[in-house]
């Protein structure tokens, strides 16, 4: 049975967590911050599963509760409240079980930060925020989320806010987010002025009122207001899941400590604008052209961000840029309007994306935080688990069969083949080359990591200078950390045991939930689909001899064959032949260069808005507030009065018969006036 | 000639005042210098009998008329004289510190001062063009003669001889103004020449000359622009002690004057003199809000704000109705409580041989002696108009009378130059509160002084509350 | 007999003249004084013309009281000048402008 | 005590500014506790108005009545409304906190200091429970003083231009506003708003009086383009100064606006409101590239307060559009309450963050932003609050900041998609000033000396930053019992205005 009182201890016991750890760090201290944090993420990862069972096995219907309203005035009515269904169900899962290890790993990650409470504090504060994002029933709640995780992401992304690179990331970062909110608080304005309501129950099942009716932005214009509708709200999910052209805060966000790169900007986050759209199905079946919109934009980001991912020597950054290219995969699933497709790849994804990221994490700890690529190898002797959950991560990251990544990602590439609307062929062209891309830069940072020769040792030092000119200063970061030098070695037990619990979701869970989650009725009621859109219909007849078999065929399949191709190529060039690598640099010189430009948004952006909208603003302050308001107007009115009454001080000469005069004057000045009035 | 004595009855205050005065004349003679206060008491006394006398059978609403109508007394020249009474004795005591430090203290200053306002009182119930006429002289001659009361200063001489030469010019206007008007109507009285033009069978040309000389007469009085020309220098040159009388109790006979002259003889002519009143107040409301900007010395500026402020007193006449002429009557009152605080303390910062005239000399006064400093900050503020002073009702009388009488383009007018004028008076409280003062001298002021100033200013704060009364007093006055 | 208008148009002759003295001459006060006479004649003059013509004693009257208070006028008036005589050694109207602006 | 309540709020502080004034500079110390005393007293007395206020009636409540000057029918009136109510105690609040927050800041003259706070607070309690216009145009100018000597006494280097040019700015507007009451009172021969705002005024009549009050309140509020007094006012202010002025003195130009403007001239606010509307969202947009430019952080708060009222304006003149045309009163009441809560919100948000660059500026005595940098290494906690009150301040949901522009901008887009549009343009760029000075103040490695010699909040500055902070959080979380009280004064207003006043003239 689904309580309030149960779906409140899932939401608050996090945050009760964070509150202890944040205010009271000093008091509970280190042990004290990360024991309450991770009770009181255990509880509620325990307490969601337990919801899941009941949804999922038990049959229990779906729940929509309000708890207080938050105000009401008239007709107009904003409460606080959970929906729970089993898209929520399933989301709060993933949120809680990935957050409830990295709570684990950070123990070991974060054990010489002087921020230790702080940091438990905040990550706790972020499974907070992301569960009352995923529970909410109604737009206003579901901002809120929206925005809290964004704050957290700010927090955490500038937690060194003594790194100059940090603190311009998570300024980054938050303002691009707010591009995105912005359209997405549009959207839930139409919504309102539409249909009247900030309620989800109500506003679906009004939503098909809104089709047929235009709306008027100049002229003789008219546009769909579903279409509309659904564009401004994919926009604040194009700012919170990265999606091309709100991409670039993503990258710089590996500024922040590597544990919440995994939680927050590959697993839990990013996903909310994709858990958004689907939970949104209702009003996106609506349209047409927002489908479509999504499609492309989907697409765009899949193949290009992974292309960037190839050139990347950071291995945070090589993990960001295939965490937005399978963005992108989710996205062009939903522009599929294959929602539940999109939902499955956000889950098997929050695992092993999860996974390589704690796996970066470990390296990067062996290596004193070490991050460049070029300076590694050959590490699979000394730290044997990382090694080995790192090849699981990857092979589900590509898609090999059998791995919980492939039945996710075949079920996207099915959708996009089939899905017939403008822009899909595009799309499907897009997530195919994606698939062999993602193979290539996949492998590409495994073998540099762990495979051939060492390239670390006694040049550590200068590496770390050669480091710095790449990326911002770490050094205030060291000193945290000490520096001590020598082999590495694999990381402690509470580093390694979320990998291992992350690697097991990410081989398996995919084979166990396929079934249900993509064509059974698990989704219905929570996510809808139009009538006759059957986008994995065809999916569904490979299915039915189980995921066993549909693994082996999936060896015939196009997609794994690109994959492998990508999986040959990286294994030559980088196992093999390292030279290629280089060679192949200097042949695909200008492309090259735009991909390490990253096509040149950041560039564009701090030229246009950054340094654009000071300039600006200076413009306006000196030329408008400063020269025309108050230079002409106020100062210039107050001289005006003060040149006059000095004239007129003037007039009183001292002089007697001045004086007379200027009697005699008046008198006549009267007199006169009177003549003529008369 | 007298009917029965009983006729004189009416003027009894005058009566008496005019034999106290020759009483003090002749006691100045004989009283030496160390016991020169007895004259000044024996001078606040003779205002509180009179005062008393003129209470006696004090009956607003109720109108008589002695000497063949040449005598009037009606609620308006009793209330102005009570207030006239009461801002001269205010006068006097202030006064008595300035003289003593300025080594002026001296019998005649009382006795000019007391025929002055025995002038005023003859001003204010003027019947007749005559007592008009004499009443204004004695009221004029005794205030030449107060400005030149330091002998040996060249200013004061000089201003004298300024205000004495364009007093006479005025007179002279005015009384050919009146001629035109006794030979226009016939008569002297002033209820004749009222029905006379009201029954309107005379050249409207030649009246309008007429009264244009009159209300020149008038309007030089009340100083205001373009007649104004003396009151700087005038208010500047005089013994602090002189300017605060010259500043305060005239300019309630003034008023009184205008409203036997304008609102009685002439009120048939109203639609001829409330445009020239008009032309008067705009000039006076610009000329003295513009020009006290420009001023570094607190008396100039004074003198400057005065005429502003007579801006308005005409603001409320040229209504021309009951409502204008309270509403002017209200703001005369106020404005004389105003200007006697305002010069009370410039002659309480002020010692041997040194006038506290310049704003200058304010600096840092809150550092110095708090108290006078929040005294200044009221009396500013009220002058300015800045609720929950009385000015600001003041203000507020006037315009609502301004902008019934259809005056909307004038009322809006003074607005603005008010907001213009608050500049000047705020300076003085920036001199006062934010300035480091440079002189540190104990200030020293006697307790007369210092409690009837306390009383003078709170007053302007206490009339807010208690505004219903005076107004209601006016109001009945016009009845 | 001689028609008002014409006492009339002398006395307002007279009168002009008093006050264009009174703001033209630029030399000595005492010719000030004398102008201000001049004009309170005039004033007179206008007076017992009315009064004649209207044959109202009023008017006469007026110009006693007139008179005398000239007579008071011109005293203070010397008295005046000569106080200020005694402060500047001069009654030259030009130099009477040590208070202005 | 209820049915006097109002006076008590009124006369308590001012009774205890002068017991405060006569106490001088010899016990100082006595004069700031007794002050303090005083603004204590003051806020308890919210206490039972709170609990006594009927929030289901829209009537005016606590009333007292009695005649002043009869001459002119003024009274001395007093009731209050849901508007006037979270005002009241805003103000009461307020001055305790600046009281505390000046306790050992302000030296010279310190008990001149607080009686001046404490009058203030009278007149402001006076300005929003005024029922009669020149009791309302009384406290509305007396105020000016006390902040002009509290500017111009404790301000900075320039204080003398900027108080000249606040004092006369604001009086400027108000003399226009009094004419227009001098107007209104020959025509209907009474002060008392509730017979103003029954008035039937033709449109020329009203057009007058709409644009009278205009730019009385638009130069309190501030509106773009007469804003130009409050960024100088603000940065010469001391702090206790800064947080009155943008907390309460502000909103008294809002309050105006729904108190006088709208009901007084409904046809011509609705004829005109599109004038208000651009001038709303030239201050959201313009104001906000304004403050992004500015290298002294009062001046940026302020013009970033300047940015916030223009929510304010806005939500309450597209009230006319939603009732008028588009005839859904449900969201013009979302959008005046929007307004309303912005006011409060803003109270607190803006307080605090002056109150933040105060204890800044008592410790290194510099506004400039290029002084800073680092100073969380050094100061925590203050660095903490400094960082919620800035979220507010960006509008985060959770906190007060976003109730307001949440609701005005949901309520814009009814009225017209592209005002919304304009608006919600301050998610960006009030998130870029306010987080650009967090970043270049706050975060970043420690950057000179004096930050590095910082020390962190001492337990009076955090009683003043918490308390705020609580509210902050309060308003943002549970905004629901505020806007209950708000809700049926709002419902009058709308069915005020959505009758045309030119039937029968």
């Amino acid at each position: 049975m689904i309580t309030s009182t149960l779906l409140l201890t899932i939401a608050l016991s996090p945050l009760v967590g964070a509150i202890i750890a944040g205010l009271f760090g000093k008091q509970v201290g280190r042990g004290g911050a990360h024991t309450v944090t991770i009770l009181g993420v255990a509880i509620s990862t325990a307490l969601s599963l337990y919801v899941l069972k009941l949804i999922a096995m038990d049959g229990h219907p779906a729940v929509n509760m309000s708890i207080y309203t938050w105000f009401e005035i008239g007709s107009i009515k904003a409460e606080v409240g959970f929906l729970v269904d089993s898209l929520s169900a399933l989301m709060m899962c993933v949120v809680t079980s990935v957050s409830l290890m990295v709570h684990i790993y950070t123990i070991g990650y974060m054990k010489d930060d002087p921020g230790y409470q702080r940091f438990f504090a905040y990550i706790s504060l972020f499974t907070f925020a992301m569960l009352m994002l995923v529970m909410s029933n109604n737009f206003m709640q579901l901002f809120f989320g929206w925005e809290a995780v964004g704050l957290v992401s700010y927090l955490l992304i500038g937690f060194w806010y003594k790194r100059p690179t940090a603190i311009f990331a998570n300024l980054k970062a938050f303002l691009v987010n707010r591009v995105g909110d912005f359209g997405f608080l549009l959207g839930i304005g139409m919504l309102l002025a539409y249909l009247g309501t900030l309620d989800y129950a109500t506003a679906f099942a009004r939503a098909p009122e809104l089709v047929g009716q235009t709306f008027t932005p100049w002229g003789s214009t008219e546009w769909a207001v579903p279409t509309v509708i659904c564009i401004l709200l994919f926009i604040g999910a194009m700012g919170k899941s990265a999606q091309v052209p709100l991409h670039v805060w993503l990258p710089d966000s590996m500024e922040g400590p590597t544990p919440i790169s995994a939680l927050i900007h590959a697993a839990t986050m990013v996903t909310a604008g994709i858990f958004m759209v689907a939970r949104m199905s209702p009003l996106y079946e609506l349209s047409e052209t927002a489908l479509s919109f999504i499609l492309v934009i989907g697409a765009i980001t899949a193949l290009f961000m992974g292309l960037i991912g190839v050139v990347q020597n950071d291995i945070k950054r090589v993990v960001a840029y295939s965490t937005l290219s399978q963005l992108g995969y989710m996205t062009v699933a939903l522009g599929a309007s294959a929602y539940s497709a999109a939902i499955f790849h956000l889950m098997t994804h929050a695992f092993f994306k999860a996974l390589l990221f704690l796996g970066a994490g470990s390296v990067i700890i062996a290596m004193h935080h070490q991050q460049d690529l070029r300076r590694m190898g050959g590490l699979s002797k000394y730290m044997r688990v990382t090694w080995i959950t790192a090849w699981v991560g990857t092979l589900a990251l590509i898609g090999f069969p059998g791995t919980s990544g492939f039945f996710s990602k075949d079920a996207i590439l099915i959708a996009v083949q089939h899905a017939e609307r403008p822009g899909a062929t595009f799309a499907y062209i897009c997530v195919l080359l994606g698939v062999a891309i993602t193979a290539f830069y996949s492998f590409r940072m495994l073998y540099l990591a762990f495979h051939g020769k060492e390239r670390f040792g006694h040049d550590n030092d200068h590496a770390h200078d050669a480091h710095h000119d790449d990326h911002g200063a770490h050094d205030d970061h060291h000193d945290d950390h000490g520096h001590h030098s020598g082999p590495p070695h694999e990381s402690p037990w509470v580093v390694t045991l979320p990998l291992i619990l992350l690697a097991i979701p990410s081989l398996l869970i995919g084979a166990f939930t396929a079934g249900p989650l993509l064509f059974g009725n698990f989704f219905d009621g929570a996510i809808f689909v139009a009538e006759g859109r059957a986008p994995l219909a065809e999916m569904a007849q490979h299915f039915e001899h189980g995921p066993l078999a549909f693994a082996l065929h999936g060896f015939i399949t196009v997609p794994v064959w690109l994959a492998l191709i990508g999986f040959g190529v990286a294994t030559y060039i980088y196992l093999f032949n390292p030279a290629v690598a280089e060679k192949a640099k200097q042949v695909l010189a200008p492309i090259h260069r735009i991909l390490d430009k990253k096509y040149g948004f950041d560039e564009l952006y701090q030229a246009l808005f950054a340094r654009g909208s000071v300039a600006m603003g200076k413009l306006f302050w000196q030329a408008g507030d400063q020269a025309v308001i108050d230079g002409a107007l106020v100062n210039g009115s107050a001289g005006l009065v003060a040149r006059t009454a000095f004239a007129i001080r003037r007039l009183q000469s001292g002089f007697l018969y001045h004086y007379a005069f200027m009697m005699i004057l008046g008198l006549i000045v009267v007199i006169g006036a009177f003549a003529l009035l008369q | 000639m007298i009917q029965a004595w009983s006729d004189l009855i009416p003027l009894l205050p005058e009566l008496f005042l005019l034999v106290m005065i020759n009483v003090i004349l002749i006691a100045g003679l004989f009283i030496d210098e160390k016991r020169r206060g007895i004259i000044h008491f024996l001078a606040i006394l003779t205002l509180v009998l009179t005062a008393v006398l003129t209470l006696r059978d004090f009956n607003v609403g109720q109108r008589f008329a002695a000497l063949g109508g040449m005598f009037v007394r009606d609620g308006v020249s009793d209330v102005l004289k009570l207030f006239i009474y009461l801002t001269t004795a205010v006068v006097f005591v202030y006064a008595k510190h300035s003289l003593r430090v300025n080594k002026l203290f001296v019998a005649e200053y009382y006795t000019l001062v007391l025929f002055a306002v025995l002038g005023m009182c003859i001003l204010v119930s003027g019947g007749n063009l005559l007592t008009v006429y004499l009443g204004l002289e004695l009221l004029a001659l005794s205030s030449y003669a107060l400005v030149a009361l330091d002998r040996d200063s060249s200013t004061a001489s000089e201003s004298a001889m300024k205000y004495f030469v364009l007093g006479a010019l005025a007179s002279g206007l005015l009384l050919y103004g009146m001629s035109m008007l006794y030979g226009l109507t016939g008569s002297l009285d002033l209820g004749v020449i009222a029905d006379k033009l009201a029954s309107g069978d005379l050249p409207p040309v030649l009246l309008a000359f007429t009264v244009t000389f009159i209300v020149v007469g008038i309007g030089f009085k009340f100083g205001a622009a373009p007649f104004h020309m003396w009151v700087p220098d005038v208010y500047h040159g005089a013994p602090t002690a002189v300017t605060l009388f010259i500043s305060s109790a005239p300019k309630l006979a003034a008023a009184g004057m205008a409203f036997r002259v304008l609102a009685e003889g002439l009120e048939p002519r109203v639609q001829d003199w409330a445009q020239m009143l008009g032309f008067l107040a705009l000039l006076s409301l610009a000329i003295g809000n513009l020009a006290a900007i420009a001023q570094t010395n607190l008396k100039r500026m004074l003198a400057y704000s005065t005429i502003s402020h007579v801006g308005f007193i005409l603001l409320g006449i040229l209504a021309g109705d009951e409502a204008g002429m309270a509403a002017a009557m209200f703001y005369v009152i106020v404005y004389a409580l105003m200007s006697t605080a305002a010069f009370g303390l410039i002659i309480v910062l002020s010692r041997a041989g040194f006038d506290a005239e310049r704003i200058e000399d304010f600096k840092g006064l809150n550092q110095r002696h708090p108290w006078f400093a929040f005294l200044m900050l009221v009396t500013m503020a009220s002058m300015a108009g800045f609720p929950p002073t009385i000015g600001f009702f003041a203000k507020l009388y006037v315009l609502q009378a301004a902008v019934d009488a259809g005056w909307l383009w004038l009322a809006i007018t003074s607005v603005v130059f008010a907001v213009i004028g608050a500049y000047y008076y705020l300076r003085v409280i920036k001199v006062m509160y934010f300035d480091e003062p440079e002189v540190d001298h104990r200030i020293t002021v006697p307790g007369d002084v210092r409690s009837v100033l306390a009383v003078n200013v709170v007053m302007l704060l206490a009339l807010t509350m208690m505004a219903g009364p005076l107004t209601r007093l006016c109001e009945q006055a016009w009845q | 007999m001689i028609p008002l208008n014409w006492w009339l148009i002398l006395a307002a002759m007279l009168f002009c003249i008093s006050v264009a003295g009174i703001f033209i001459n630029r030399k000595n006060i005492i010719v000030l004084l004398m102008a201000i006479e001049l004009m309170l004649l005039s004033v007179n003059m206008n007076f017992v013309a009315f009064s004649r013509y209207l044959d109202d004693m009023a008017g006469q009257v007026f110009v006693f009281f007139i008179l005398t208070v000239a007579a008071a006028e011109a005293a203070i008036g010397l008295a005046i000048l000569v106080v200020l005589f005694r402060n500047r050694r001069t009654i030259n109207v030009g130099e009477l402008d040590s208070l202005r602006g | 005590m209820l049915d006097v309540i109002l006076s008590l709020l009124i006369w308590v502080p001012i009774a205890g500014g002068v017991a405060v004034l006569t106490t001088g500079e010899r016990a100082a110390t006595g004069g700031k506790w007794l002050a303090l005393i005083f603004a204590l007293f003051t806020l308890g007395l919210c206490v039972p108005l709170w609990m006594n206020f009927d929030d289901a009636s829209a009537n005016l409540q606590f009333v007292e009545r009695a005649a002043w000057i009869r001459t002119f029918n003024i009274e001395y009136y007093l009731g209050i409304d849901g508007f006037s109510l979270p005002l009241i105690v805003l103000t009461c609040i307020v001055t305790v906190l600046v009281l505390i927050s000046a306790w050992e800041v302000i030296e010279y003259k310190s008990t001149q200091y607080y009686a001046a706070f404490l009058m203030l607070a009278g007149m402001m309690n006076g300005v929003f429970a005024a029922q009669d216009a020149i009791l309302f145009y009384v406290f509305f100018e007396a105020m000016l003083i006390p902040m002009f000597v509290i500017i111009g006494v404790w301000g900075g280097p320039k204080r003398v231009y900027a108080t000249f040019k606040f004092f006369l700015y604001t009086f400027l507007g108000s003399v226009f506003m009094l004419i227009g009451l001098v107007y209104l009172y020959l025509k209907g021969q009474s002060f008392q708003l509730i017979d103003l705002q029954s008035m039937t005024l033709n449109m020329t009549e009203q057009t007058w009086l709409f644009f009278a009050f205009l730019v009385a309140f638009a130069v309190k509020i501030p509106m773009f383009p007469v804003h130009t007094w409050l960024p100088d006012a603000h940065v010469e202010a001391p702090t206790g100064g800064s947080m009155v002025l943008a907390a309460v003195m502000l909103k008294i130009g809002g309050y105006g606006f729904l108190r006088f403007s709208m009901p007084i001239a409904p046809d011509a606010s609705a004829a005109y409101a599109w004038v208000i509307i651009a001038l709303s969202l030239i201050a959201v947009v313009y104001i906000g590239f304004v403050a992004l430019a500015q290298q002294d952080m009062k001046k940026l708060i302020a013009y970033s307060s300047i940015s916030h009222m223009g929510f304010v304006t806005l939500g309450l003149f597209i009230a006319f559009a939603l009732v008028l045309q588009k005839n859904s009163p449900d969201t013009a009441a979302l959008a005046v309450q929007g307004a309303m809560v912005q006011m409060i919100s803003h109270g607190f948000v803006s307080a605090a963050m002056f109150g933040a660059v105060g204890v800044l500026y008592d410790r290194v005595h510099s506004r400039q932003i290029a002084d800073y940098g680092g100073v969380m290494n050094t100061m925590p906690w203050f660095g903490a609050f400094v960082v919620l009150f800035a979220m507010a301040n960006c509008g985060l949901p959770g906190t007060s900041g976003f109730v307001g522009e949440f609701m005005v901008i949901l309520a814009a887009v009814k009225a017209n998609f592209w005002i919304a549009f304009a608006s919600a343009l301050t998610l960006i760029i009030g998130a870029a000033y306010t987080l650009w000075l967090v970043k270049r103040v706050i975060f970043g490695d420690v950057a000179n000396s004096h930050v590095a010699e910082l020390k962190d909040l001492n337990s009076r500055e955090w009683i003043v930053m918490s308390v705020l902070a609580f509210f902050v959080l309060l308003i943002g979380l549970w905004p629901a019992p505020l806007i209950d009280v708000m809700q049926p004064s709002v419902e009058a207003l709308l069915q005020h205005i959505s009758q045309t006043k030119l039937i029968g003239v």
